[in-house]
């Protein structure tokens, strides 16, 4: 068991609700500084978004920090040099595509990142049955691979992801790239089927905007990930103070 | 209703040709693709599906379309030059035969809504028509760039019924269009079908899309014997994503035909590009030195994709087929070569092969040679854009 | 090959379909309209020249273009319609079967040019396009008017290697551009043929023509009968000059069909016309008291002529085919109605078929009847003056 | 034989060259003091066109000609109200096209005509071949129907065409509508191929322009038309004085 998966499990049997924010890397000079600040309010673990020119999961808030990253030059090389700066103690999660890593090569992508003190990867567009290259590259290292859960998925297929999910199992609440958030999502009902086969983590991700969302989702999982709206206010030009605030309203929603 | 042959074979059972295609998709998608790579299996097994897409084919497309001996560009040039007419069917252009399958298989898999991407407005074009003649909704998804350039195209989809989406994201041209539609499907993969216009994507669609043109390649087979040729020696066609060169290939694979694609210089994944990872296939695209997708550049839309089908990328490794690309400068004077000589105003894409047969003849291509040449389009779409670039240059 | 019935039968020796039709040209022309006549004879009835045309028909042009169920648009209508899809011949309408029976035949009288009159252009790009194949010369009058409203139609010509002729004289429309065209036959009627566009002119142009678009209603009872029918009970085709409708016409003469052709309001010579003598023809004409031909007026320029074939009006007269006008605010919702249900978008001019089609189902066509449509050509054409339309009623 | 035949035969016979004007009925207000100048000036016959809105044996000047005069409303009753007011003792000769005799009525057009001081007529689209009723119509009547003879025409058919015809014969100079002047014209040999087998009178026309290309038309033939090259100088705004010396050039021309 890898060090995400095992941290993780440590929170939650403690019962703590998992609050995992979502940062893009480089998308301005001081992210590594948000990246802090959402630590320091309260965040469990953080995702951090490595550009793609191309991102078919994301919606427009995304989409548009991941074009302002590449305009700033962010590459994954860059993102794990800024992370020397990082003085943080949560698990990091590299969120990327698979065109990157591939590219990059996934044995040295592994190390790379292993290296910059990340311990897990969500590459949304590598399917389950083409998994296992990734999979491989990362053995020798500590980098667990987060695979998602569709509302679709059915039930037989759920049960082969979370048998092959390492850290958590990341259920999409919506039938949605990310950054939707209307009508009440199917989280809960991705969660219970999650559960039928495993007890590993299992977060609610995809449209957790608000507090309360984040409060009702915590019922029946392990906790959220919170991506777009956290993302358009940086795109708003927030302060690490802001940022600190926004995490603060969810950790307190999801500990009360 | 395979094609059968050691060459154009069916992808294995995770969608690879050799070491392309496959399926990288969001999980949301992964069941719809299991349950159209099943269904297509299925449908593509019965007679009577085939013989419905046939008939529909026949009956409102407008096949077969004929072989047209090319007289005198063929004396011109020294070489014996057939041309497969895909510009006379329906809407003008070979779009009409994958959309044709497409929403025959989407009303059998009880969907009742397609979507599709655009660049020009060919394949949005095709496909709102087939989904008119099928009662289906329809929304395009098409670059908001596209839809500036092609505003004429985005109301013949419009008369059709259909809805066009402009898409603002990214660099607002083709690639973006399919990544929108990707998004889109993601929200509505229970009642809608994705119909993808050309060879690429996740498997089964660069595997389904070939079946579906393959039509193209059989037919002319078949007609070449009556004009008492075995085989060509040559088989040309230009590659955007490659559907209409993988249709007209299926039907020479197996034969000693050489098997040519043409790319356009400014979109040309086998001549300068790499194999990565987009829009839900493993193939050749044109990427720079971090896995950043590269914007393509052609005069013309169609060709305007910065990768190509992954059966492309599979036949360039193995040596099969080989890829050329023709510069925007010699597109026009081949467009206008082909119109004088014969008749035949070709689609700007289509003008790309047209110009390396003319370039070649005598070269790569040995005098005397039998040409088949997979007209593509129509240029009636280009018309406007031929005359705003010859204007320019006078 | 004649259509050999009793309704649609060969003009008499002067050339007249009852009493319409003859030879009223200037003398400086006779010689060349009587050799056209003895070369168009002796050439339909040589199996060759015949082959020949079947030939290009089908290798070039598309031949046969499909007959395609409307089975939407029937249950929407309460009918069962069939359309007969000539949208589907090269360069878009049926007009390319005359040219290319004209082109032929030029060539075959040792003749190195062909000269034309165009409306909105499409008679002219089919010329230019047979001229291109022949490499025949090709020059194409056309009103200043129409040169300015279709100016790709214009560049087409150009891109085919034609010469386009601005005529200014007159309406500066098409009745201009064949006074024009005729003058100009006058000073090169030995090396040059007149490349008339419809089932008009002195004879034996009206017979003439009408014979090389005959293929059409030949074909459709052919294909009817593999549908089970053994004729329509109604045919109903648009009428400009006429030549699409007597194509179609020619199959079902000698039927129990009723046989309809729809003029455009403003340019009704059957409905609002007497007889006259305009182009080198005995015909119904809108004409004013005078005798002063009027200027027609249609929102498609294929149909703004203020005559009509003889024969035409000789089957007017006769009562074997009937004739009604639509008028121009009937014409867009029509094409929209094919668009939207059956994916075809029909030129303006076709659209005024469906229109009285869509009128007079379950009035003058009784429910259940059998309908053959001649879907004479397709909309691209026409698409940026719709919307132009569209745009200015909203 | 008709009036017109007789005067143009006596006329020739007596060694003189004919010289037939061509003016458009109703172009100006006062066509008819053109017409009256012209014979003052020596005109042997007046050709009045009637005018066509579709004139497809025309060129551009008499087009313009006959636009002008529809745009002031003439008629055929109205141009033959007009020749009330013309005192000319010379033969009158109506060019009109088919069309516009056959929408009067073409007994009534021929008594029209005639009973107006009209005794020829030429409509140029009135094939050999389609003739008979138009003849037949005249046949009570004083008007003359002339035809013309093109330099396409065959020789059998020449002798047919000058057996039909009456008052002269009217040999086209050239393979071209009314106006075109170019090249040295085939007017001769049409002139000869009728004189093979008739000695009706013989006329030029179609571009004789000048007093010279009259001249040497009427070496071979008895005379000349005048069109385009007369119609030009009154669109112009010629008056009747300019009209009586254009005459008097190609008078003196023909006599010298
Ligand atoms: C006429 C024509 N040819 C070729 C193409 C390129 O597509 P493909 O390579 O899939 O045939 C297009 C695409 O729009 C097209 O319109
Ligand atoms: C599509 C189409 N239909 C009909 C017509 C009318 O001509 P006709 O009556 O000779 O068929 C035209 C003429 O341009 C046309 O383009």
């Amino acid at each position: 068991m890898k060090s995400l998966e095992r941290d993780l499990r440590a929170l939650r049997d403690a019962g703590r609700k998992l609050l995992v924010p979502y940062f893009m890397g480089g998308v301005s000079e001081n992210w590594t500084e948000h990246v802090e600040a959402a630590v320091l309010a309260g965040a469990d673990a953080v995702e951090i978004g490595i550009p793609f020119s191309d991102p078919m999961m994301d919606g427009p808030v995304i989409q548009e920090a991941a074009l302002r990253a590449l305009s700033r030059g962010t590459t994954l090389d860059s993102i794990c040099d800024d992370l020397v700066r990082l003085d943080v103690h949560v698990p990091l999660i590299a969120m990327t595509y698979y065109n990157i890593v591939l590219h990059y090569g996934l044995e040295r992508s592994a190390g790379k990142l292993s290296s910059s003190g990340i311990s897990g990867a969500i590459v949304p567009d590598l399917a389950l049955e083409e998994t296992e290259p990734w999979i491989a590259a990362c053995d020798d290292t500590d980098v667990a691979t987060v695979l998602l859960v569709a509302p679709s998925t059915p039930p037989r297929r759920v049960d082969r992801l979370v048998a092959t999910t390492q850290g958590f199992a990341y259920a999409s609440a919506r039938m949605a790239v990310t950054g939707k958030s209307e009508g009440g999502g199917e989280g809960e009902r991705v969660v219970r089927s999650i559960r039928r086969s495993s007890d590993v983590p299992a977060l609610i991700g995809i449209g957790i905007t608000t507090p309360d969302q984040a409060k009702q989702a915590a019922e029946v999982s392990d906790g959220v990930i919170v991506g777009s709206a956290l993302v358009q206010t940086i795109l708003n030009h927030a302060s690490a103070s802001d940022v600190e605030s926004f995490i603060r309203e969810f950790r307190s929603a999801l500990d009360n | 209703m395979s094609t059968n042959n050691t060459y154009m074979n069916e992808p294995d059972d995770r969608g690879r040709f050799g070491e392309f295609g496959g399926r990288f998709v969001p999980e949301a998608l992964m069941p719809a693709c299991l349950e159209l790579e099943a269904a297509f299996t299925e449908a593509w097994n019965d007679t009577t599906f085939v013989d419905e897409y046939h008939t529909v084919l026949r009956e409102f497309a407008g096949r077969p379309t004929p072989v047209t001996p090319l007289t005198r560009l063929g004396e011109h040039l020294g070489l014996r030059i057939f041309a497969k007419r895909e510009d006379l069917a329906h809407t003008g252009s070979h779009k009409i035969n994958n959309v044709i399958g497409q929403t025959l298989l989407t009303k059998r898999m009880g969907k009742h809504r397609v979507i599709a991407e655009t660049g020009a407005g060919q394949h949005g074009v095709a496909t709102a028509t087939a989904a008119a003649r099928l009662g289906l909704e329809c929304t395009v998804f098409m670059g908001e760039v596209d839809t500036e350039r092609q505003i004429l195209n985005v109301f013949r989809m419009e008369l059709l019924g259909s809805r066009v989406v402009p898409v603002t994201t990214g660099s607002r041209t083709l690639k973006d269009a399919v990544n929108e539609a990707m998004r889109e499907w993601v929200t509505c993969v229970s009642d809608t079908h994705y119909c993808i216009g050309s060879v690429m994507g996740p498997h089964p669609f660069p595997w389904m899309v070939r079946e579906f043109q393959s039509i193209i390649g059989q037919e002319a087979a078949r007609q070449l014997l009556e004009f008492g040729v075995d085989h060509p020696d040559v088989v040309i066609a230009c590659v955007g994503g490659g559907s209409n060169a993988a249709g007209v290939f299926a039907g020479f694979a197996n034969s000693p035909s050489r098997l040519v694609g043409i790319e356009a210089a400014g979109g040309s994944a086998v001549g300068s590009g790499s194999p990565g990872v987009l829009h839900g296939m493993r193939s050749l695209l044109m990427q720079d030195e971090f896995g950043q997708i590269e914007e393509a550049h052609s005069i013309s839309a169609g060709l305007d994709y910065p990768g190509i089908g992954p059966e492309h990328a599979h036949l360039a490794q193995t040596g099969r087929a080989e890829y050329y690309a023709i510069g925007d400068e010699d597109v026009i004077p081949a467009l206008q070569l082909l119109s004088e000589m014969e008749g035949i105003i070709p689609a700007l894409e289509t003008a790309h092969a047209v110009a390396w047969l003319a370039r070649e003849a005598g070269h790569a291509i040995p005098s005397g040679s039998t040409v088949l040449l997979n007209l593509s389009g129509r240029g009636d779409k280009d018309v406007a854009q031929v005359q705003a670039i010859l204007r320019g240059q006078s």
